[in-house]
């Protein structure tokens, strides 16, 4: 299909089909801390989520990567991606999780997705007032 | 598929608590909620008594998020049974939407799913099952149409409990085979309580699949509801309610069969 | 180790490579088909500001309603139908429900009347359906298809009768509902004020945002390298690093770094400025289709980038999603297209899915 | 009805000193796995493994040791064995590790595996015999070696 050597033939017609073929899963979270004003940082949080992990799962279960893309130090709320093979693990030990620090805390999946990009698009947010 | 809901919310009577579990409920995306009354007749001093009124919780309901009404909330009886003669179904029960028993004995387990009136039997999550799940009664259970719950605020507070939680459920649902099961939180703090979405999805853990997970807060509450309905109003065939019905309808309605019918009424409630 | 936990939804991304001026192109139809529209995300590359070219259309988005409690009937009022429906403009979409757990009804511009409902309601409604395609167990959700334009739902005729006393009587749906409707007559004009007139309503325009982003790590690509071998990153590199960009993450990690090794695909270029802008609200096809058009005028004059990019995200709550296609939310109810625009009028195009979803187009 | 299926890990404790061996009861086996266990694969793997596993079988005196779990899970106590690295009983810790030597569908698949092996051993061992007493037992031993005579008891096959 390649052609490199013919710089401006417009292309010709191709269609792929990928079935499940995204690595990753993409997740928005939120954390909720029974007392509001408790800060945690970037690498607290994703130290918070292994060891609910560990928890969880054990040394060997636990023992697979993830990526905090994005964290809001202020609202508490984050970007997770993670390998298929790791999301309903991740997902349930988020779910599981209960205290941070001996606070309660609650973390809060908003949107879970194979794209990242309709992370960014999710019309159940869409409020519109009627007034 | 039908509406997500929390069928146990721990009742307390610190009423400003219970409606922050309420809200915040709604705030995660459930539509009706029961607030559970717990009675161990073991214990000295307890006795069924009337539940509270929900209207008298709110002025106004808080609003399901991501829709435009308001939850529901229902009242529910969770009688915990370790003699035969703890469970008497008499007129309090039926003050109460739902009915649930929690059988501490292999015998009584048997009883709950073969004769007792009840709509739901709640499975142990903070001790070991002391007894297996026999496939006879857990059939018999599935065949009238009563339904197991798997409480899960216990699995987030301790991690013991939390191995209980995930031992008793996989070896309920290799038994029940992920029929007739409904996953609530018993949660008495908002932050005990999680989004439908992760429950669903908790489900897997309990050896569910993931529709039947999904089916566990929907679908089968669902179906809960509608029991905890017929039983209040004889077996759903009778019920009186007050609907101005045109000539014409009623015609139209011939073609459904009978039991049909009945069905559609108490739906209507 | 634990197998039963390690599958996940299953995820669907076509991709397709063709050429605007291609006669069997259906880019077109793509856009077209895909009726309910929630937001619309333009990436530009080496672009400071807006054209204003570029800027009219997008302002000129058209503006769609909030109905309150709209009874479904009404959609069937003659003068409505006349009017209105069938001259194949009006987009009806329930608002907040949730495809998964309520009654979701929709109107597309084919004159089709979808009735996504449970299966308490399909009980009594007492109209034709088939099971949802997404039911586990036992059905519980069916959906019912009327299309409006058939010679049966003539008003005068039984069926058209049969159909409203339904909708009418024996179970009176009502929803909210967004309104969007593209051409206007003077008659439809009428029509349309006249229903809204009977209940509460609020006109809305689609909301724009648009930021430029500074020194920012950019993929890049070659319109013949779809798969994306040697000059172009793969497929999903690619919508990864759009999203990416759309919810503001950092590209700047090491692959030794403990919170987040994402990184830019390669082969990547460092661009000093990229334009992102957003619209949202309920996005009318045609309107994508005039803002699709203006994009590929983009490179009449010659620019700095070899591509630009243009996503379309689908409502996730809609009961369809390509045409009449069933639509449903799993986990998550993603059904998105984006298309990349190279100068020399190729594109490439990438539809993708969840779970609960037919294979696009 | 359904049968549950199980699987039976067939292991021998290896220790440096042999009459540590006798200081093992199943007790200590079952509470080392499970600890194991829980520590390789947390709360979720504890409570999968307490569902069915059992320690069916322990001969002291050779450290043979057959653990009986779910079909469903057999790997994950199996993956959890070599993280076991001693047993403790009435307060005495045997450091050892367990080596799996067969896992099977029924106990009787694992006993006919035990005796191929352990006649194995016994000739591996036959050419090290010092005198001809030894190695007339050992010649004894091998040709009682079969399945037919004790079908259901493990327990005289071999000893070395």
């Amino acid at each position: 299909m390649r052609r490199a050597d013919i710089k401006d033939e417009p292309a010709t017609y191709e269609r792929l089909v990928y079935k499940n073929t995204s690595v990753y899963h993409y997740m928005r979270i939120s954390l909720v801390l029974e007392n509001e004003n408790t800060r945690l940082s970037a690498a607290q949080l994703k130290q918070l989520i292994v060891s609910g992990l560990r928890d969880l799962y054990g040394e060997v279960g636990s023992a697979f990567p993830f990526d905090l893309l994005k964290f809001d130090a202020r609202a508490l709320t984050g970007v997770l991606r993670v390998y298929n093979s790791g999301l309903v693990k991740l997902w349930s030990a988020l779910t599981l999780l209960g205290s941070y620090q001996n606070e309660r805390c609650s973390f809060r999946v908003t949107q879970v997705s194979p794209f990242l990009l309709t992370l960014s698009g999710n019309s159940r947010e869409l409020e519109l007032e009627l007034d | 598929m039908a509406v997500f809901m929390d069928l146990n919310i721990t009742y307390t009577t610190d009423k400003k608590r219970l409606r922050s579990v309420i809200e915040t409920a709604a705030h995660l995306g459930y539509s009706t909620v029961a607030i559970n009354y717990v009675v161990d007749l073991q214990q000295k001093k307890q006795e069924i008594g009337k539940p509270k009124c929900v209207l008298e919780l709110f002025d106004t309901f808080p609003i399901v998020q991501g829709k435009s009404r308001p939850i529901k909330v229902l009242n529910r009886l969770t009688v915990v049974a370790s003699d035969p003669s703890h469970f008497r179904p008499n007129a309090e029960y039926k003050a109460y939407d739902l009915v649930a028993v929690y059988p501490k004995t292999e015998k009584l387990f048997h009883a709950a799913c073969m004769t007792f009136d009840v709509d739901i039997i709640c499975v142990a999550v903070t001790e070991k099952q002391p007894f297996f799940f026999k496939r006879s009664p857990v059939n018999g259970a599935i065949e009238r149409g009563v339904f197991f719950e798997i409480s899960y605020t216990p699995a987030i507070r301790d991690s013991t409990m939390r191995r209980y939680t995930i031992a008793n459920a996989i070896s309920l649902t290799e038994t029940c085979k992920g029929k007739n099961l409904i996953v609530t939180s018993g949660a008495e703090r908002p932050l005990e309580l999680r989004g439908p979405y992760d429950i669903a999805n908790l489900g897997l853990l309990f050896g569910l699949s993931e529709e039947d997970g999904k089916a566990a807060i929907s679908t089968n509450c669902r179906a809960v509801h509608l029991h905890g309905e017929t039983r209040k109003t004889a077996l759903g065939i009778v019920h009186t309610m007050k609907k101005d019905q045109p000539l014409t309808e009623r015609q139209e309605e011939e073609h459904v069969p009978a039991s049909k019918r009945a069905k559609l009424e108490t739906v209507d409630s | 180790m634990y197998p039963e936990l390690a599958k996940c939804p299953r995820s669907l991304l076509v991709c397709e490579k063709s050429n605007f001026e291609h006669e069997k192109s259906r880019h077109d139809t793509h856009v077209s088909k895909h009726y309910f529209n929630h937001k619309v995300s333009v990436v530009i590359p080496e672009c400071g500001a807006l054209s204003s070219r570029l800027a009219t259309v997008i302002n000129n988005f058209s503006k769609y309603f909030l109905v309150k409690n709209l009874p479904v009937y009404e959609f069937l009022d003659k003068d409505f139908l006349k009017n209105v429906v069938w001259n194949g403009a009006l987009y009806a979409l329930s608002y907040k429900t949730s495809i998964d757990q309520d009654n979701t009804i929709a109107l597309l511009p084919s004159s089709q009347l979808i009735l996504s409902v449970d299966k308490d309601t399909y009980e009594q409604l007492g109209l034709e359906g088939k099971p949802s395609q997404y039911n586990h167990r036992q059905p519980m959700r069916y959906v019912v298809t009327i299309d409006l334009t058939d010679k049966s739902m003539d008003p005068e005729g039984k069926r058209y009768q049969r159909v409203l006393s339904c909708l009418k009587e024996r179970v009176p749906l009502k929803s909210d509902f967004l309104l969007g409707r593209h051409n206007s007559g003077a008659n439809g004009d009428r029509a349309l004020q006249s229903l809204l007139s009977r209940y509460q309503w609020k006109e809305h325009r689609p909301v724009v945002s648009s930021h430029t982003l500074k020194d920012l790590p950019c993929p890049s690509l070659h319109a013949l390298d779809l798969r994306g071998d040697q000059r172009s990153c793969d497929p999903h590199s690619f919508l990864e690093w759009l999203g990416a960009v759309s919810a503001g993450v950092s590209c700047d990690n090491t692959a030794a770094s403990f919170l987040s090794t994402y990184i830019c695909p390669e082969p990547q270029t460092l661009v000093s400025q990229a334009l992102h802008c957003t619209v949202s609200g309920l996005l009318l096809p045609e309107d994508i289709y005039s803002l699709l058009q203006e994009l590929r005028r983009y490179f009449d004059e010659p620019k700095f980038t070899s591509w630009l990019s243009l996503t379309v995200h689908g409502f996730m709550d809609s009961p369809v999603s390509w045409g009449d296609a069933e639509h449903g939310f799993h986990k998550g109810g993603e059904n998105f297209y984006n298309l990349v625009l190279f100068k020399n009028q190729d594109y490439w195009l990438h539809m993708g899915t969840g779970s609960h979803d037919r294979c696009p187009p | 009805m359904v049968r549950l299926k199980s699987r039976y890990l067939l292991c021998e404790v290896c220790v440096s000193d042999r009459s540590n061996l006798l200081l093992l009861d199943d007790r200590a086996i079952y509470t080392a796995t499970k600890a194991a266990v829980a520590r390789a694969h947390g709360d979720y793997g504890a409570a999968l493994s307490s569902l069915g596993f059992s320690v069916k079988y322990l001969n002291a005196h050779t450290g043979i040791v057959f653990l009986r779990c779910r079909k469903s899970h057999y790997r994950l106590i199996w993956s959890a064995l070599p993280f076991i690295a001693s047993l403790e009983n009435r307060g005495q810790r045997v450091p050892c590790f367990l080596n799996c030597l067969h896992v099977g569908g029924t106990i009787r698949t694992c006993q006919k595996y035990l005796v191929r092996y352990n006649t194995q051993q016994l000739h591996r061992m036959l050419p090290f015999c010092q005198s001809e007493a030894e190695r007339s037992e050992i010649r004894k031993s091998l040709l009682s070696c079969t399945l037919k005579k004790e079908a259901d008891d493990v327990d005289e096959e071999e000893d070395d």
